[in-house]
């Protein structure tokens, strides 16, 4: 019980990271390596936020998600804007955009050259307080329950279902559905395709920015944090079929539970190797995903 | 209201349209014509403005559009039903021509009843994938979709090809009828002779990326037909 | 429905001694739709054969049955003496199967020349193309294929730039240059000019014979020009078989395909 | 035939320079070079799967790694306190076990072969040549593509990474193999800051270039360009695209090994983070920002890309910056040469012939 | 000239930046008041900065280019094994000198290294697995480390210890480096019956696994924690509310009471800003660059070789106390202590050794004061 848990609350960051790479490769077939750092910058915004402006970290959240997507907006319009249809050059230049990004953390955007130092920035590890009440334990079916993984996965379903609205049951989502596959087609249908690819990659990264606030509090938070998990998040999009948002739930569930469950038998070693050779079988077995059934 | 002056267009540097000029008046319906390849799809894509570059102007309804982005294009009143349908996979049938209410200026998510009246299939099956109907019948949704941008200019391109027989007539009585009954003017590309002889009140004929003969639909003779889209 | 298409049927085919391609009951489902029904076809050696539908009927899904594209739920197809079910396939294609497809499929960022090249090369295995010097130019027979099919001004150019009918042209081309016993083409004269079409058709008249043909199609006007013997296919299944005239006043056909303009007047 | 003229013209200018750098280099540039060569070499077999066969594996890295480490098991068994068995492994071994490589640890016995360095040279091709053969078996028999295949590749490395850096007291675990002896054949030391390295890889680039070369005027380089474009067609045209794929596939991974392996005579060492993710990206890059389409494109995006990322590092002016003096030439390579350095320069070759081409009919 | 060039080469990037970042600024501080007191042999030391990017590729890189191009006697660099291992050969045939100051798993006898303030495991477990035994009276041990040698080097000679004082391990666990999802090995470490963990956990893992402790329920004074590994850098980065009651074993801590080390902490607050923390890589750096300089005056030249032959025997008054650089095997003699940590993310020295400790770097396979490993003449196994 406790392991199945444990399995569900590694699924809930997997799928917070996965939905907006989710929704940005799915759509928009754009392979984005800078996925992880608008988590990073996600958890410095709730790093700065609680330091100088009292936030605590649910204030975070909606401000992270903010200013993630801001970013995101810059980045679409700047660079990605221009590379649509060239999956493998948005690899190159997203991963450029990487290191630009860490590296204006580290020297605190540049000011630190002229030596101004913001505190909260720069490369060492930095820390956000969680409230109490999220530092409790919850005892239920005899296993203990962190509250703070709880309320992850609380807010991963939250927005899980949110995405799930925005996406099947707006005109926004229809919008972007229809401009993912076809995007002239749509255009000339008069949806303005620009603007609902940038509001897509928008949100998108305001969805890492949330999974960062929620992940800064309890891990590190450090100019490089954001790498891992692009390629965890991309394992899980790809394993759950792409543009498949069911898919990108399920697969975070599985993937999660697989590492809780080899993890606890033997070790975390054995957990991670497992759950990469869960993901290529499921590759190999269902290449387009668990969720896709036939079709043209 | 469409005003097509020195137009050329590229694809990277292939020129395709070379100093064209055209008018299409308010109402009618005008014929595109030409061999394989002469540039006919470029030259609506260009009227939309998808993925292609192009100089010159292209006046609708007096103001100079070709700056305009393509979405603006269809809110101004152009629709387009595209070569080979195009028909969004992952979206019903309803969604599909929904995705035309888009382009109306009213903001209204309605779709008009003209659309129901010319294709009653499409009414009983609303829910289905629009990918899953058969090729007549994405045709039809095809232009149900363009129909619902409120369009003043309906621009057609092959909508005939690769339809079954009995169903190309009912198409094809839709067009006359949108034109006649509706006002709406109409470019149509199309290959079979019989129906643009029918359908058409004027025509051009493309050679080249240019025009290589005009006129009214009296004016197509075998002999122009013979000279330019022969082989 | 049964009723009227065994009216049609044995009036049909004159069956040579042992049909080339022959397919045995042949059944596909899709998530349990049934795209293709029970169908049972015989080709002769060297015939031209037309197959026309309704939008949907499993034409070109018969094609891909036939090809190896998708695999059968049930049935089997014979090229003579083989079954060739499920063998895959290139292994299909190397026994004398070529195909056209409905939307035209060739290599976009190659020339035309190279699309014809790699049509055309026979020794088809990894280790036999890694030491063969490749030509710059046409050989004779690509050449003439260039020629046949309009291509060969704008041999060098890639197939991206092509217009849609000449992709049409192209992949027509690629598939001659291949040379295949039997030539499968799923609708080759769409979106081309009448005269286009009259052209197209001569060429398939003169493949016959020396190929065996198969042909989908909806272009009625090209359908009289080659017909010989037609094979209309409703709902997965074949609905009726036989001559122009025959199908022609096929009250099922008319209903269900051809619609009241009829197939002379189409 | 101008633009052929020009091509044989560019090898001809680059492999010139190359061989006539270390006359003008100290040993330390000497060395570096010739590690920046080893990179070409991979960079060359990136480009030939991804860029002509549209296989883009992000598991290079293992391949490299693995032949890095083969070699760097002759060598290690080459150092004499290293005999019998590894010091390596008598700090892993259970105190009780047998002093002796057939068993002192377990699995130790893998080494045995590993005393003849020619047997560790040549495992460093054909050990990964194998794995790329056996996934590759499976993928391409799956009909696995496009980016699933990247993604499979990129666990792929991710678990023998794992496995590598968990098996300790038989890989040296995390810290890699670094006590090696310098290559000797016949007789001869190979000085990895000496010219004979640098001329050994820079001779194994000219080889691996014109190896390739050949094969992609060959038919089969057209083949597999049109594998890249459409699969299925090619299969409608009787050919076995698995094989195909398998082949490039294999070959570009022996050529991983190979530059990994050449990779131990330069920089005298192997380990675990040959294989990280980040390693495997990074090549990847080096292709892409010299031309994916174009082996000689590679070599030199290779060379670029490590060369401005060492001297951005290096000099006090950039160094607070140097990731981002790199992250913008990536950006910028993407934004304004989507096909690479050598897409730049075909055009610049291509321009003046372009033009009249521009101006005519583009009809048949 | 009238400069020595000296290197210094500490990761600006990458993931272990965090730590590296530091040692960079205490090796910079180091020099600066070594120049201030007239240089080195009446030269000032000229640093030549490189950022090896966390990358052992690139470390060995940066190394040849100080050692061959900028022909440096001296590289003041790495903070893991496996960047040392990759700088080894470089430095090995290239005759260099690599001042070496993170603690480590030992097993490494080279004599183109200085050890200068790392300590070996015997220094950092003779005291305080005893310890914990004796004042908490814990018997049953879990230990808990990331995959590489130094845990593994750290499990065998804690093994060896506990098997001494009749305590029980009941576990010995590896997470990969840099992961940071602790929940499945703390609810492990929870139903195993251990009545005490031992961490040799490294890097970003650290901060995750405090927090994961906290999070799933569990509490220091119940279930200590004694880390070999976590610093007051870490401990900032995690909150110290995170870590507050738990142990570290190292031989040094800010709050180490001797005049030097107020000095230090002074020194480096001026130099860095107040709110820096100074911690025991970063006093090793600060050890090995003094030391270096001392051996080299008192060899009268800067060539490794020279300064290697007169490191031997050399004391320095370090801000942890004491430190002798032992002939053989060129490690250091430092002082254990454990420290407890406090509210304020600095540590209270609960126990601290009576005098500095020999170096034993081969400990985790049975070398004693006795039977030495390494030796003048090399480590034999
Ligand atoms: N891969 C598939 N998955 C699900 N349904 C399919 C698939 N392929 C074909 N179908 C369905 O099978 C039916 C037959 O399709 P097919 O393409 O064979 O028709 P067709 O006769 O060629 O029509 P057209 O004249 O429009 O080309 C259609 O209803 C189609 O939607
Ligand atoms: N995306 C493209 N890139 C480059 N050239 C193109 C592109 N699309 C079409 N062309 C070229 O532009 C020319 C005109 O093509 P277009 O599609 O307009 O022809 P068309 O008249 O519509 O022919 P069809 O009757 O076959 O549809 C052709 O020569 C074609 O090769
Ligand atoms: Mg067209
Ligand atoms: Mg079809």
């Amino acid at each position: 019980m406790e392991t199945f848990v444990i399995g569900l609350s590694i699924a809930s960051i997997l799928f917070m990271v996965a939905l907006g790479l989710a929704i940005i490769y799915g759509t928009m077939k754009v392979i984005n390596l800078a996925h992880g750092e608008m988590v990073m910058i996600g958890a410095y915004v709730t790093v700065l936020a609680t330091k100088h402006l009292g936030f605590n970290l649910y204030l975070c959240l909606p401000l992270a998600f903010l200013v993630t997507a801001g970013f995101g907006l810059v980045i679409e319009r700047t660079v990605v804007r221009r590379l649509y249809g060239r999956l493998l050059d948005t690899l190159l230049a997203t991963w450029g955009i990487a290191l630009i990004l860490q590296q204006l953390i580290r020297i605190h955007f540049g000011l630190g050259l002229f030596g101004i130092h913001i505190d909260g920035l720069g490369s060492d590890l930095q820390n956000v307080p969680v409230p109490g009440e999220l530092q409790q334990t919850l005892h239920f079916l005899g296993a203990n329950i962190p509250v703070y993984r709880a309320f992850i996965f609380v807010v991963a379903l939250l927005l899980g279902a949110v995405t799930w609205w925005l996406i099947y049951r707006t005109r926004f989502g229809s919008q972007l559905r229809a401009v993912s596959v076809a995007r002239n087609t749509a255009a000339a249908c008069g949806v303005n395709d620009k603007r609902v690819n940038m509001l897509a990659f928008a949100y998108g990264s305001g969805l890492a920015g949330i999974a960062g606030v929620l992940v800064s509090g309890f891990k590190t938070v450090s100019p490089d944090m954001g790498t891992p998990y692009v390629v965890d998040a991309f394992l899980v999009v790809v394993a759950g079929g792409v543009g498949h948002l069911a898919g990108t739930f399920l697969s975070a569930g599985i993937l999660g539970e697989v590492q809780s469950f080899v993890a606890m038998w033997l070790n975390d070693v054995y957990g991670r190797t497992v759950l990469f050779a869960v993901v290529i079988l499921i590759l190999l077995f269902k290449p387009q995903g668990l969720f896709v059934s036939r079709s043209r | 209201m469409l005003k097509f002056r020195k137009l050329n267009a590229f694809y990277g540097t292939s020129h395709i349209i070379h100093d064209l000029d055209l008018d299409i008046r308010k109402g009618e319906t005008f014929c595109l014509l030409g061999r394989n390849g002469v540039g006919k799809t470029t030259l609506l894509r260009s009227l939309l403005g998808i993925d292609v570059r192009t100089t010159g102007t292209i006046e609708f309804d007096g103001a100079d559009i070709s700056a305009t982005p393509t979405h603006e294009r269809a809110r101004r009143g152009v629709g387009y039903v595209p070569q080979g349908r195009e028909i969004v996979p992952g979206l019903s049938v309803l969604d599909n021509i929904l995705l035309g209410c888009n382009a109306r200026t009213d903001g209204q998510m309605t779709v008009p009843q003209l659309v129901w009246s010319l294709f009653p299939f499409l009414k009983d099956h609303l829910g289905r994938r629009g990918t899953n109907l058969s090729g007549g019948q994405q045709q039809q949704l095809a232009i149900a979709r363009a129909l619902a941008t409120d369009p003043s200019v309906l621009v057609l391109d092959e909508p005939t090809e690769g339809i079954q027989p009995n169903i190309v007539e009912d198409i094809e009585k839709a067009i006359v009828s949108l034109n006649r009954d509706h006002g709406l003017t109409i470019i149509l590309v199309e290959q079979k002779i019989r129906f643009a002889r029918t359908a058409a009140h004027r025509f051009a004929i493309l050679e080249k990326g240019r025009v290589a003969a005009s006129g009214t639909a009296a004016d197509l003779s075998n002999d122009l037909i013979h000279r330019h889209m022969g082989l | 429905m049964n009723a009227v298409a065994n009216v049609s049927r044995p009036a049909a085919v004159p069956m040579a001694a042992m049909p080339i391609l022959q397919a045995k009951k042949l059944t596909v489902r899709f998530d349990g739709f049934p795209a293709v029904r029970d169908v049972d076809l015989a080709i002769a050696d060297g015939e031209l054969r037309v197959i026309i539908g309704a939008n949907g009927a499993g034409k070109s899904t018969l094609l891909d049955l036939l090809c190896g594209k998708i695999l059968p739920s049930e049935g089997e197809i014979w090229l003579r003496e083989r079954n060739i079910t499920g063998i895959g396939e290139a292994a299909i294609a190397r026994s004398g199967l070529g195909r056209k497809f409905q939307t035209p499929t060739v290599f976009k960022e190659m020339t035309v020349l190279e699309n014809l090249q790699v049509a055309s090369n026979r020794r088809v295995r990894v280790f036999e193309n890694l030491f063969d010097w490749l030509p710059s130019r046409p050989s004779d027979k690509e050449a003439a294929v260039a020629e046949r099919t309009g291509l060969l001004g704008a041999i060098n150019r890639r197939a991206s730039e092509l217009s849609h009918g000449q992709l049409q042209w192209l992949e027509l081309a690629m598939v001659l240059s291949q040379d295949p016993k039997i030539v499968l083409l799923d609708e080759p004269a769409a979106g081309m000019t009448a005269a286009e079409t009259d052209k197209t058709a001569e060429l398939l008249l003169d493949l016959a014979g020396s190929h065996t043909v198969l042909v989908i199609e909806h272009d009625m006007a090209f359908v009289r020009l080659i017909c010989r013997t037609i094979t209309v296919m409703h709902q997965g299944a074949v609905l009726a078989e036989g001559t122009a005239a025959e199908i022609e006043h096929n009250p099922a056909v008319i209903e269900a395909y051809l619609g009241s303009a009829g197939l002379s007047h189409a | 035939m101008k633009h052929r003229t020009a091509t044989i013209a560019a090898y001809l200018l680059f492999f010139a320079v190359i061989f006539a750098l270390p006359f003008f280099l100290n040993s330390f540039w000497t060395n570096r070079v010739a590690t920046y060569l080893v990179y070409s070499i991979c960079a060359v077999g990136i480009s030939l799967s991804w860029g002509y066969a549209g296989i883009l594996s992000l598991g290079q890295g293992l391949f490299f790694g693995i032949g890095a480490y083969m070699l760097a098991m002759s060598l290690t068994l080459a150092v004499p306190e290293n005999n019998p068995v590894p010091e390596l492994m008598l700090l892993n071994m259970q105190p009780d076990a047998v002093r002796d490589l057939c068993c002192v640890t377990p699995g130790s016995f893998l080494w045995i072969p590993f005393r003849s360095v020619a047997f560790g040279m040549i495992a460093a091709i054909v050990v990964p040549c194998v794995l790329a053969a056996g996934l590759g078996y499976v993928m391409f028999k799956r009909r696995t593509t496009g980016v699933y295949v990247s993604i499979i590749t990129l666990a792929f490395a991710l678990i023998g990474q794992l496995l590598i850096i968990n098996n300790q007291p038989l890989t040296g675990g995390f810290n890699g193999l670094a006590n090696l002896a310098w290559l000797e054949i016949g007789g001869f030391e190979f000085d990895p800051y000496g010219p004979s390295i640098y001329y050994l890889v820079a001779g194994t680039l000219l080889a691996v270039v014109l190896v390739s070369r050949a094969m992609l005027s060959a038919r089969i380089g057209q083949v597999l360009k049109a594998v890249r474009e459409d699969e299925a067609r090619a299969r409608y045209l009787g050919y076995d695209v698995e094989n195909y794929k398998l082949f490039i596939f294999c070959f570009s991974a022996g050529i991983a090994g190979l530059a990994g392996m050449l990779f131990t005579l330069t920089a005298e060492f192997a380990s675990p983070s040959l294989m990280a993710t980040s390693f495997s990206i990074s090549m990847v890059i080096w292709a892409a920002t010299g031309g994916r389409a174009s082996l000689l494109g590679a070599c030199i995006g290779a060379l670029l890309v490590n060369f401005v990322g060492s001297v951005a590092s290096e000099s006090p002016a950039f160094q607070p910056v140097w990731p981002i003096v790199l992250g913008g030439l990536f950006v910028f390579v993407v934004l304004v040469m989507p096909n690479g350095i050598a897409g730049i320069v075909k055009d610049l070759i291509g321009r003046s012939g372009k033009a009249r081409a521009v101006g005519q009919e583009v009809y048949p | 000239a009238d400069e020595i060039p000296v290197g210094i080469m500490y990761s600006l990037t990458g993931t272990t930046a965090i730590v590296e970042k530091s040692m960079n600024q205490c090796a910079q501080m180091a020099i600066a008041e070594i120049n201030a007191k007239g240089g080195v042999l009446g030269k000032q030391l000229k640093p030549i900065i490189e950022d090896p990017a966390s990358e052992p590729r690139i470390y060995s890189e940066k190394a040849r280019k100080l050692a061959i191009e900028d022909q440096v006697p001296v590289i003041f660099g790495c903070y893991t094994t496996a960047s040392r291992k990759a700088v080894l050969p470089v430095v090995e045939r290239r005759k260099g000198l690599l001042v070496w100051p993170t603690w480590y798993e030992g097993e490494e006898c080279s004599k183109n290294v200085l050890y200068a303030g790392s300590a070996v495991p015997n220094q950092q477990l003779e005291n305080s697995l005893p310890w914990l035994k004796k004042n908490l009276g814990k018997s049953k041990l879990f230990i808990v480390g990331s995959d590489y040698a130094f845990p593994r080097g750290m499990a065998k000679t804690s093994k060896t210890i506990c098997q001494g004082i009749g305590m029980e391990v009941v576990g010995d666990e590896y997470l990969p480096l840099g992961h940071t999802e602790w929940a499945s090995m703390v609810s492990k470490i929870g139903s195993s019956g251990a009545d005490v963990i031992f961490s040799n956990v490294v890097g970003d893992s650290i901060v995750a696994f405090y927090r994961e402790l906290r999070n799933q329920g569990y509490d220091f004074e119940k279930l200590p924690l004694c880390s070999s590994t976590t610093t007051e850098v870490e401990i900032k980065a995690m909150g110290p509310e995170y870590a507050q009651g738990s142990y570290v074993s190292l031989p040094y801590f800010q709050t180490v009471d001797t005049p030097q080390n107020k000095v230090f902490v002074e020194a480096f607050k001026a130099y860095a800003g107040t709110d820096a923390v100074t911690h025991a890589a970063m006093e090793a750096v600060y050890i090995g660059v003094n030391m270096w300089a001392m051996a080299a005056e008192k060899a009268g030249d800067v060539s490794p070789e020279a300064v290697v032959a007169n490191a031997g025997g050399l004391s320095f008054d370090a801000p942890q106390g004491k430190v002798t650089i032992d002939p053989e095997n060129l490690h250091s003699y430092l002082t254990p202590r454990i420290g407890k940590t406090r509210a304020d993310g600095l540590l209270d020295i609960v126990d601290q050794y009576p005098e500095p400790l020999l170096p034993l770097p081969y400990s985790s396979v049975g070398e004693t004061a006795e039977k030495r490993i390494c030796t003048a003449g090399g480590a034999v196994l």
